[in-house]
């Protein structure tokens, strides 16, 4: 008999201390969440272009390794997995083979919500991430969405509220509804180190690509200088919140966590799958619930729109390299800083919008029409600057078109931009083998 | 006469086998009758709406249907059971109740029931029966399921989508509506001889989440 | 007792003839349709990139003008307004100015069943677009999409039949679902003149952009010679059809008709309105049935959509004016074919792909993620086109940017391009007072 099934139960086995990092405590409490949050462990689904797999992103797209010559993500680059992972990424990747802040740690752990409560957030990240790598030892879990008491969902994360804030709104102030997509707002959206390494969210004039552009102009940030073209660049992170934010389904207030933690139903408990995955691992409790079409379908859709969005990044990545490249030559041929001037911002804005929509995930699914629009006007900007450079080229008499250096795999074009790979593995597996085991045994 | 002893003696089973074959037949005989009658399958001879509310499964649909524009005057029979004759209307009803009473006894149902091409058919029929007058003349009278399911014609509520059911459904949309709450099938010792004491005999309505 | 309303419903009062191009006759048999179909005579409705008033295309995007240079739509062109005004703006229009073919006739009037049943197709296309004119009575109407007897929908123009002929389809299997499009895709689809003004559909190797850009080049047409750039070029003539297919709401089996033609309530009975027009004089019936959000909220949604290709489109037709009359000056520069001729077939296919979808009637909203790319990659030529000008003129020291011509108004971007427009009007008046009465009066 199945009746009795139809009753919930909230009870506490054992109260949760507040700032609780260890998942386990958590668990004991809220079974059902816990096991399916530790299917996050899982790396076998693998989608047309994401899944939890590890998805070299340099093998596949090389002419990125050129794109960030001079900043560390043109050693490694992995698309992202699941959240049971986030820790050990950060130890694993390349890029923290240069030195980073703490402020690293902001988006990776438990553990930060309590080390910020203990010395507050400015000191937090005015740490190194060496300094904090000892204290960092859950995944991230309960405690970065969950208030230990109530079990409400709750913000964390300091950035996301004084961005809002800052606009002149109190973000205690959101619904439910916009909870569930908020909680994951702290982490997959877009972001730059201020003073300080100060974590701040540039959303002071809008959501948007092109109003996120004129805000960085605006203060002047700039994430380096790179080391081709000598553009002052912009380095977009996952601004998933932001782009899925101008489409058909947040305002439609569908959330983050509509597709991405369905409710399931056991027996007479309903209850949130908290296997943060692909929708497209779980179509029919995902998408079925609101569209009565076949799973077949539904991935089709989503393909078609990601095929158009993938089509147009290509085109930008590769007008990006060339025009990185491009410059380079100018630059070599002897142009000077007055005739680059305006490239070198058309470079910079190109690159900014591809990233906005590449380095969001989803291939931009989340809103296709406002993904292509934006890699629209990163492949004109990119243009625009390779149609002046032939200007320059002709003043210095350089002969056009430029031979480009072959850069069709991750190896060739790291070699290209001069990163000696083999000694940044050495650095890291001697960081594996002998720092790391300290950090993990600290605690 | 011979023919059929000979059948009855084909269906006979080996000698030393008989006893156990006597006692798994009386098992499984046992289940049977159990799973119809835990299940309420018989519930689906009547018309009742609260009789489709048996299974908890059912709640989202009932909520769904008991707040809109047809919870007044049409019943879960009036669309999902042929009303045209009564040999296809038991047909459908016994068929579609032990299918749906051995999955939900299975716990095979899934978390976002979708109705089949045979329900399809059934409904778009009695959606006709109810407004042959106003559509009549736009030749949607003539779509039937099959017909809709080849990509012929469109359902109705292929335009009318949030007719009856509203249009986000799963097991989960609304597992704590207030519906009707029945009495248990089990007698209370029973149910205590299995479960202990229950608190759910002292409820009448479930409760909501928050 | 209003029941019996619907009952009357299927009677012919009188029987309608066979190829009878009359709407009134139909109508007396029908009146709820015939009312509404009057009322496509209202010429009221704006909205804010369509509507039924008239709108002058090339007043408010002015490069056209250079963008067709040498072709008869730089003379005029307005946005399409109701069925009733099929036959008159034909008359009026200044690209009959210049000799067409009767094949012209084919998508605007009832007549033209009726001339095509007497003298066959070919017969009918090899007139003069004068010749036909004085048969040319009635404008669209209830004979283009129904068969009199029993008022089934049907396909008239053998264009569309033989176009799906050549795929090996069957126009007459088509599904009463896919009639409520496809008569509608007997006009509102891409065409081409073929031998001897032949009415063809170019759609041997697929509806995309991509693949009628392929066919055309396969079959070597070009519609005209650009004026300024020399380029083959390629006209796009409203691929409504085309595009839509590639739509969400294709995919969910909407049509035309569920859109442009929402049933209608009259007492106890629903009838098709009749009175096409923009949905969004109509969001009510059009989209409230399917969607229910509010009005104001989906026709936001629209014009989210519309201005996203709209920003593309003028960006594109900005790099398509420059670069025709880069091109124009490359040659006068002393540029010879060979160095021309990638430059060109560029040119021809940004402008093929711009078309496109400007051409399209709703600035993309029947697939705004499909238009988005393809405006993109229309983008992406012309602006390589304007790269490897640069070359050119780098080679013949033509200095570089070329300086562009005021084009920010009709006049004078056609002074520009050198159209005598006073001529033009002058001879259209003669045509309008003397010829167009013996038309008229002549049935
Ligand atoms: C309408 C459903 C929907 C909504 C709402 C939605 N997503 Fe997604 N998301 C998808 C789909 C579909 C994909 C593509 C998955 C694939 O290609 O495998 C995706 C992919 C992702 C991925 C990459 C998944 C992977 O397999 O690596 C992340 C991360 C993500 N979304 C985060 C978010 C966040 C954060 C939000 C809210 C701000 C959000 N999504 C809102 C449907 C949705
Ligand atoms: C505390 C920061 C943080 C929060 C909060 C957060 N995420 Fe994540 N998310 C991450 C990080 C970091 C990763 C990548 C982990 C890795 O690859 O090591 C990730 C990965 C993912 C993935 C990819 C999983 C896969 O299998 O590839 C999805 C999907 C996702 N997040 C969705 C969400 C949604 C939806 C929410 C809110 C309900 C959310 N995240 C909240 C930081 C966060
Ligand atoms: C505002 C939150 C936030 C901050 C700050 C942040 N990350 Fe992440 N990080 C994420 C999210 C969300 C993902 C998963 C989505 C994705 O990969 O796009 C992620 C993924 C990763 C991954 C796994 C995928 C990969 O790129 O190989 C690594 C490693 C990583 N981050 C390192 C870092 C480092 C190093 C820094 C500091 C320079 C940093 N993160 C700062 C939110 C953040
Ligand atoms: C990435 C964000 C995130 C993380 C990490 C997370 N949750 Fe949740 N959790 C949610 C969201 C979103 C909901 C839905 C809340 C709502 O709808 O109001 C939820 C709901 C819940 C609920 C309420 C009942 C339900 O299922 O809807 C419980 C209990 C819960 N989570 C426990 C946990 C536990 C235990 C962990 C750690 C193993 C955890 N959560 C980790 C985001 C998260
Ligand atoms: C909570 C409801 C809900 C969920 C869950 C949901 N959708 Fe949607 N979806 C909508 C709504 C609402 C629209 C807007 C159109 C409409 O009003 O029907 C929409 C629109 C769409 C469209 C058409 C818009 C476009 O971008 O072309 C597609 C395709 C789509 N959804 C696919 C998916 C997929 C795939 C998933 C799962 C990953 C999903 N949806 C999950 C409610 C939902
Ligand atoms: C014994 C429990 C139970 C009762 C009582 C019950 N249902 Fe169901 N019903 C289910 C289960 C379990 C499913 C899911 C089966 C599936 O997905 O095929 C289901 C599926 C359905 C479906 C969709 C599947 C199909 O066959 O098209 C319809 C429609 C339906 N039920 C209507 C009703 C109506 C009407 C009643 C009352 C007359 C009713 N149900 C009573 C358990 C029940
Ligand atoms: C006015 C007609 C009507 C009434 C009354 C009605 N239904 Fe339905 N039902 C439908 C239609 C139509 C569908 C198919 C919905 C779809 O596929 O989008 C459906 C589908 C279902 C499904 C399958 C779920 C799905 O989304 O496909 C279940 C279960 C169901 N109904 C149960 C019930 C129950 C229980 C009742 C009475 C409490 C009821 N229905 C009353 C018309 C009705
Ligand atoms: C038993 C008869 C009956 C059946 C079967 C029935 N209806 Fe109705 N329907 C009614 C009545 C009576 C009303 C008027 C209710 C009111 O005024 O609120 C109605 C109202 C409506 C309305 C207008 C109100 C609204 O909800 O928008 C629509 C649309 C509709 N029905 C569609 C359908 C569809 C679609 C089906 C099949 C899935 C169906 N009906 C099946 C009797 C029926
Ligand atoms: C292609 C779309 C479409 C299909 C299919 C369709 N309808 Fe409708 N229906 C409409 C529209 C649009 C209206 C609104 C007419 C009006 O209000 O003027 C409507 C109105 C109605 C109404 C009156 C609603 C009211 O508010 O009073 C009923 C009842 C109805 N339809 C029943 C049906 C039934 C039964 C079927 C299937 C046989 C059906 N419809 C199929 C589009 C459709
Ligand atoms: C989902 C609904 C939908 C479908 C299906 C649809 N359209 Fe449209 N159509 C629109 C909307 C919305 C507009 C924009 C109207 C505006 O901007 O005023 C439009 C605009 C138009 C216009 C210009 C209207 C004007 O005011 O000048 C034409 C012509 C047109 N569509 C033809 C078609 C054809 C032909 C088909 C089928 C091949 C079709 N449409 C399918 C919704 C639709
Ligand atoms: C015989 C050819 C032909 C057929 C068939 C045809 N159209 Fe048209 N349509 C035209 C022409 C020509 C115009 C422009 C008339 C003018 O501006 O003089 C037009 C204009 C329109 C407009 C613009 C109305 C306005 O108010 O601006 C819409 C919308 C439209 N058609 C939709 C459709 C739909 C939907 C169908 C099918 C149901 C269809 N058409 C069938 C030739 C046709
Ligand atoms: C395959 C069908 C078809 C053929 C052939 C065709 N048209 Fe049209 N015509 C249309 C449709 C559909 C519209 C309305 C949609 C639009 O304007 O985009 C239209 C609109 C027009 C208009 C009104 C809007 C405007 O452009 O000013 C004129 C005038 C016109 N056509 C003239 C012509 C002439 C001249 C020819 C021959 C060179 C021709 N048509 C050939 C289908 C056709
Ligand atoms: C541009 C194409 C077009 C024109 C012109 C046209 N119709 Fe229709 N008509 C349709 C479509 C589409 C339907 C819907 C047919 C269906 O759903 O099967 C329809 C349906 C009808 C019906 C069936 C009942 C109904 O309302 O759905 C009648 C009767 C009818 N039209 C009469 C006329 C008359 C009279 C005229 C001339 C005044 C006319 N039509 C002009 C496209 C057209
Ligand atoms: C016959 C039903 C039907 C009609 C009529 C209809 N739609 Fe849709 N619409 C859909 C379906 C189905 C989808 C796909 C998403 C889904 O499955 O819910 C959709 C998707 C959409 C979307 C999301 C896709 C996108 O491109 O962003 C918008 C916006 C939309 N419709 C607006 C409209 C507007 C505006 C009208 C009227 C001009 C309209 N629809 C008419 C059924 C319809
Ligand atoms: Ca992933
Ligand atoms: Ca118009």
């Amino acid at each position: 008999e199945r009746r009795s099934e139809a009753q919930l139960y909230f009870q506490m086995v054992e109260p949760i201390p507040e700032w609780e990092p260890d998942n386990e405590v958590w668990g004991v409490n809220f079974p059902r969440q816990y096991e399916s949050y530790k299917k996050t462990l899982d790396t076998t689904f693998q989608s047309k272009y994401y899944g939890s797999v590890m998805i070299d992103y340099l093998e596949r797209y090389p002419e990125m390794v050129v794109m960030w010559a001079g900043y560390a993500f043109s050693r490694d680059y992995n698309q992202g997995r699941g959240h049971y992972y986030s820790v050990k990424d950060v130890h694993n990747t390349l890029r923290t083979g240069v030195p980073q802040p703490a402020t690293c740690w902001t988006c990776k752990s438990t553990d930060v919500p309590r080390l910020m409560n203990e010395m507050g957030p400015s000191e937090f990240y005015a740490h190194t991430w060496a300094e904090m790598g000892p204290e960092i030892q859950n995944p991230i879990g309960c405690q970065d969405c969950h208030d230990p008491n109530t079990m409400n969902l709750r913000i964390t994360r300091p950035a996301l509220a004084e961005a809002f804030e800052r606009q002149g709104i109190d973000i205690n102030d959101a619904t439910r509804q916009e909870m569930r997509s908020l909680v994951c707002a702290q982490c997959h959206v877009e972001y730059y180190f201020g003073e300080d390494n100060y974590l701040i969210f540039p959303w002071d004039e809008g959501f948007s690509a092109d109003e996120m552009e004129y805000y960085k102009d605006r203060v002047g940030h700039t994430d380096w200088v790179h080391a081709l073209s000598r553009a002052p660049m912009l380095k977009a992170q996952h601004p998933d919140y932001e782009l899925y934010k101008t489409g058909i389904h947040a305002q439609r207030d569908v959330s983050c966590a509509d597709c991405h933690m369905p409710y399931k139903r056991e027996g007479g408990i309903k209850f949130t799958d908290h296997h943060l995955r692909s929708p497209l691992d779980n179509i029919e409790n995902s998408c079925m619930v609101c569209h009565r079409q076949s799973e077949a379908t539904l991935q089709a859709n989503v393909y078609d729109q990601q095929n158009r969005v993938s089509e147009l990044r290509r085109i930008a990545e590769r007008n990006l390299a060339r025009v990185h490249i491009e410059a380079k030559h100018a630059w070599d041929a002897g142009a000077n800083e007055e005739e680059m001037e305006d490239i070198l911002q058309l470079i910079r804005h190109s690159q900014w919008r591809w990233d906005w929509v590449a380095a969001a995930n989803a291939m931009g699914f989340h809103s296709s029409s406002e993904a292509l629009r934006v890699l629209a006007t990163s492949i004109q900007k990119a243009q625009e600057a390779s149609i002046k450079l032939t200007s320059v080229f002709n003043r210095y008499g350089v002969e056009y078109p430029i031979e480009m250096p072959d850069l069709s795999t991750k190896e060739k074009a790291q070699e290209y931009i001069g990163l000696d790979m083999e000694k940044i593995r050495e650095e890291k597996e001697e960081f594996l083998e002998k720092t790391l085991p300290q950090w993990l045994g600290s605690i | 006469m011979k023919a059929l002893k000979r059948l009855f003696r084909f269906l006979l089973p080996p000698r030393n086998w008989r006893f156990t074959v006597v006692i798994l037949s009386g098992i499984f005989t046992g289940i049977l009758f159990f799973v119809v009658y835990v299940s309420n399958a018989v519930s689906y001879l009547s018309d009742e709406p609260e009789t489709c509310i048996n299974c908890h499964v059912m709640y989202p649909y009932y909520a769904s249907w008991d707040k809109g524009s047809h919870g007044r005057d049409a019943t879960c029979a009036d669309c999902h059971v042929p009303q045209d004759n009564f040999i296809r209307q038991y047909y459908v009803k016994a068929t579609d109740g032990l299918a749906h009473a051995t999955y939900f006894t299975f716990r095979w149902e899934p978390q976002v029931i979708q109705i089949k091409s045979r329900g399809k058919s059934v409904v778009q029929e009695n959606c006709i029966r109810c407004h042959l007058d106003m559509v009549d003349m736009v030749q949607l009278v003539e779509v039937t399921g099959e017909i809709a399911e080849k990509d012929e014609g469109k359902l109705c509520w292929d335009c009318h989508r949030e007719t009856p059911h509203g249009s986000v459904r799963s097991l989960s949309a609304a597992p704590h509506a207030l519906v009707e709450r029945l009495p248990s099938v089990m007698p209370a010792w029973l149910e205590n001889l299995f479960f202990g004491e229950s608190p759910s005999k002292t409820r009448t309505l479930p409760q909501n989440e928050n």
